[in-house]
């Protein structure tokens, strides 16, 4: 298990670096947008990504309320706020890519306002996570998780109606692609996934090492830390009000 | 006095603020129909103890078992009193037990001014709590405490602000409610009061309990 | 059963009972929401036409803002001197409260509502166009939608650090999709064009779906200390 | 004179740092704006002529929502403990309290509008016609004149029996003069047709007229017990 | 014990509260450098008259002059601390009293300080005042009231809730206090605290001053 992190590490560097030399120089340049769309590679993997970091954080926070598991809630911790990383990406590559294509920078299409709606979602998760000033914060957060889920495929349907500029979904959605295309973008996709995986691995384990050294600490602070007490260190003496 | 089962117990309670532990694992039982009073300095952690088991705060570690059931479970059976009043400042102290009264499912006004007159208030008081004077406050707040006739009370410092005339007067009352069999915590500062009164004197150090005495004893044993 | 509601029942009489001995609510939304009206007549000259295209909009986020306003308020009493821990240790069930709550909120902003919605309606000149009478079940469900995710937000931003400002934070995201269907419904009936009724059982769907998660969860959000 | 200012200031830095204990008060104000943004979106479509039209009003609509969420929790900190007695007790002047929660309001709500123009501007494409400095002084005076006497009538309605109805309909109707002007001001700058100086002199009239005002009578109304 | 001039003139105080009298014509006269002791039932109106003193109720009839002022003028020979904490919850201890310095002009960190470690809290104690246990809080409440070193203390019930040895020792301190001349009100229940050191013992009475004893004598004349 110690040795499974270098490693994982080692894979997903080599993985990203294959896939990135893909990308820019043996897939081939779409026709009409040209270079622009090799972003193509980053932002939908990033999506992609995205969602499935929200879905574990969804599942962690569901086991954490039936189990009180600390670990399901420094799972749902971890993949919130990488999941929110990923959805940055999105957010930020998609308008780098509008611009030269559409030739504007935002328009309330359903894809984009979902997923800016997703981020608004996640984003206030994480800022409850922030601010909680309780001891209980796992377990607001994680019904916060599950009404942000459940909200989802209710925006979903609240601007089914809009005009729509953006392309249709890649699989299962009836556009057709470069099979060469394709193959590069599941490759990516594979390398951003591992990537994820790595980093919240890491924070995973920096999360449960805070925690363990919060206990530690709060266990030791004896009474001299805490309280008024250095005065009666001594003893507790007795009341002698006669009555 | 009868030695009864122990029906309060407490398993290696933990409970931590942060970087800073209230309860260092405390671990005891105590029996029902008897008088405890737990003492220690400012900070001990004797109120976090309290709400611990009114199933107020949820410990970080370790085991509450009352009756046999979670705090949680339990609530019927316990009455608690803490150092804010619990009551609407708002409302006139009978509208408060009146209202309090309903959460508990209890039909009628006769319980709520008998709770009221039994702490030496009068229930025709119709000023809004938040003009009491402190030590009336207080007393309503022990009325609340009482108005289900609770066989567990946990009480945070029920005498301080009392007027002394008042104080033994509530002592007696507690007396008496143990004597009926009620299981009574008491938490206080003013352990004097509860000399003839009380069963067994707890004493809080640190988070822990570090001793427990059935007398008030200068110096207990076992204590830094 | 019957505990629930005559809890409940007892809590809503209670609140009600104190909110018209102070009226602080009321009033700081009152207040707000004429201001609201009072600054879109200034900015705005009421051509028939267009106010009809964006009247929608004003009216709910007008409401929306003072309902957040209103629903600020609505833990503040039970937090002085700590009086939500004496319904914590009662055998009471939680989701009384939370009821009592959420319809002493929906009163008092389909209260403000009555008032306002004329008030609108005169500066701008409004008819509808379509069926009216679809207005007041848009109304019902979008307040509703507002309030009951609004009670539970604040009772969970209770336990946060700047509690004001918490409850937008966590409330704006979730309602995203009921304040699109209110406008949009409001929109349709207001010009004619087009039927409502998707936009009706949409904010049905997301009242029921969150009624019921709220209550699923609320005792969760009332015993975190 | 010289305790005044040094008063005022440990007052403003006291509310200013608890304000931001935490770092992430400024993230969580952009996080705020771009959510009001957003809902404005939701409910205006931004692409629409109307709704350029009516922009100043809007923006107008969510900076008063901001400044009544801000004004709701001045007063609510010295009332915990009821700090203010412990001011009332010391020899610190009055105005020394008011010009701080003053300065803190005033310093808050502008840094929001500071945060929320810009994106107001990017998703409503907006761009003003007439001399766009000149919102600068708009925002600033207008601000100050919300945030005066919104501090000064939420100092008053902790006392007064009476201020239930009183406030509303004492702050309302005074405060009309100041919207006025701001969202005529704002509007003839965004649309180019005519000069925005008559508002501005106006606003500043009623800056100085109010300021002056709530500075001769604060001291009476924190006294009073 | 030399007899100082009567600094503190209360004449015909009238307090009242709607349909109620709290106060109902206190005259009295105090001198400077003692130890006075103000004892009573619950609702006696000692808190009414402590605030009176302090300048925050203003009295409906009947005049307070200290010092030859009144009371607001007096502000800053007064240290007033009440039964609230009159403490920022969110503010450390250490950055609630450097906040009151400035409000007396009070430059730097040293009497804050010292202040603090004159109650036995630490003035390091980075927690914040809300979570500090109840006594506590009511300790650093006294060191805000002692921190401008006034001439006057007003101390409404300051050892409610504070565990018994520190209690005696803030007993000690204004004991130190009264010898360096200072003028000492102390409001409270637990008057078998102050017997050697209070000077004088003022007994209320539903709203009135109805003894004063050198001693804590068990029934003084002229209570029922
Ligand atoms: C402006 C902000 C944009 C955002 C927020 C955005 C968001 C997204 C998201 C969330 C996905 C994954 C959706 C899914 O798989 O269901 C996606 C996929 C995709 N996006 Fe974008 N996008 C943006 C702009 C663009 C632009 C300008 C283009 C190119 C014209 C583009 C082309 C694509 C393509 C080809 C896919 C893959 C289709 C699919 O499998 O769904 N996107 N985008
Ligand atoms: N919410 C909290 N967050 C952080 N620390 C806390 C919290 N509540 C209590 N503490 C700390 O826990 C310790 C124990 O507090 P507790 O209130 O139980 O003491 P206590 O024995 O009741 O003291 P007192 O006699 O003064 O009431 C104190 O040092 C206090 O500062
Ligand atoms: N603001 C108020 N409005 C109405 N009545 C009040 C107000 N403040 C105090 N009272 C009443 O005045 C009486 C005296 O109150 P006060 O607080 O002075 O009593 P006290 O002697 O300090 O009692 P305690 O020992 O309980 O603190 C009480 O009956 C109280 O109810
Ligand atoms: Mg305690
Ligand atoms: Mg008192």
């Amino acid at each position: 298990m110690k040795r499974a992190f270098p490693i994982l590490a080692a894979v997903t560097a080599l993985l990203l670096a294959y896939a990135f030399y893909e990308a820019i120089w043996v897939a081939p340049m779409e026709r009409t947008m040209g270079d622009v769309q090799r972003i193509f590679y980053y932002h939908v993997p990033s999506a992609w990504t995205a969602f499935l970091l929200f879905f574990v954080n969804l599942i962690a926070s569901v086991i954490y309320l039936v189990r009180r598991n600390a670990k399901a809630d420094a799972v749902a911790l971890v993949t919130g706020e990488v999941g929110v990383v990923f959805c940055t990406v999105v957010l930020v590559t998609g308008p780098i890519w509008a611009r030269p294509v559409w030739g504007i920078w935002w328009t309330w299409d359903i894809r984009l306002t979902t997923t800016l709606v997703l981020w608004l979602i996640y984003v206030s998760y994480l800022v409850l996570r922030r601010f909680s000033e309780s001891s209980q914060t796992p377990k607001l957060a994680a019904v916060l998780a599950i009404f942000g889920a459940l909200d989802v495929p209710l925006v979903y349907f609240s601007i089914w109606f809009f005009r729509t500029q953006h392309p249709q979904p890649v699989i299962g959605g009836g556009g057709s692609i470069d099979p060469r295309m394709l193959h590069v973008l599941l490759l990516n996709w594979l390398a951003f996934s591992c990537f994820a995986l790595l980093v919240s691995w890491a924070r995973y384990r920096l999360e449960m090492f805070k925690r363990e050294v919060e206990e530690a600490e709060a266990l030791e602070s004896l009474l001299v830390a805490g309280s008024g007490a250095q005065i009666s260190k001594t003893q507790i003496p007795l009341s002698r009000e006669p009555q | 006095m009868t030695e009864s089962a122990a029906t309060i117990r407490v398993t290696n309670l933990i409970k931590q603020f942060g970087r800073f532990a209230a309860l260092r694992g405390v671990t005891a039982e105590f029996d029902s129909g008897r008088f405890h009073v737990i003492l220690g300095d400012n900070g001990a952690g004797k109120t976090t103890l309290l709400r611990a088991l009114a199933g107020l705060a949820d410990p970080t570690r370790g085991e509450i078992s009352i009756f046999d059931k979670n705090p949680h479970e339990a609530c019927r059976e316990i009455g608690y009193m803490a150092h804010p009043s619990l009551l609407y400042d708002e409302m006139s102290g009978m509208e408060n037990l009146r209202y309090f009264a309903r959460l508990y499912d209890i039909a009628g006004d006769a319980r709520s001014s008998e709770a009221i007159r039994s702490v030496g208030l009068d229930p025709e008081l119709s000023r809004p709590v938040g003009k009491y004077s402190q030590g009336m406050r207080q007393r309503m707040s022990l009325a609340r405490a009482i108005l289900h006739d609770p066989k567990i009370l946990l009480l945070d410092e029920p005498f301080s602000n009392v007027d002394v005339h008042s104080a033994q007067e509530m002592v007696g009352l507690l007396k008496q409610m143990r004597d009926a069999g009620k299981t009574i915590f008491v938490v206080t500062h003013q352990a004097a009061l509860l000399e003839g009164a009380a069963d067994e004197f707890i004493w809080m150090q640190a988070g822990q309990i570090v001793d427990r005495t059935r007398h008030l004893v200068p110096d207990p044993a076992g204590r830094a | 059963m019957s505990s629930l509601r005559s809890i409940t029942l007892a809590t809503l009489t209670k609140d009600v009972r104190l909110e018209w001995r102070s009226k602080d609510a009321i009033n700081s939304m009152l207040f707000f929401s004429l201001l609201v009206v009072v600054i879109f007549s200034f900015s705005f000259d009421p051509n028939a036409e267009e106010s009809r295209q964006i009247a929608g909009g004003l009216i709910w986020v007008a409401f929306l803002f003072a309902a957040v306003v209103a629903l600020n308020q609505t833990w503040a009493r039970e937090l002085r001197n700590q009086v939500l821990d004496a319904y914590r240790v009662s055998p009471a069930p939680a989701n009384a409260l939370f009821m009592a709550k959420v319809l002493g909120n929906f009163i008092l902003v389909s209260l403000l509502e009555g008032l306002m919605a004329p008030l609108f309606m005169i500066f701008y000149n409004l008819r509808a166009l379509g069926p009216a009478w679809q207005l007041i079940p848009v109304a019902l469900l979008g307040t509703w939608a507002l309030v009951v995710n609004g009670t539970f937000f604040a009772a969970m931003s209770l336990r946060t650090r700047s509690r004001e400002i918490m409850l937008p934070l966590l409330l704006f995201p979730i309602s995203i999709p009921a304040v699109q269907s209110m406008v949009e419904a409001t929109r349709i009936i207001l010009t004619g064009d087009g039927a409502a009724r998707f936009w009706i059982v949409l904010l049905l769907t997301y009242d029921v779906v969150f009624t019921t998660a709220c209550l699923a969860l609320f005792e969760t959000i009332l015993q975190a200390e």
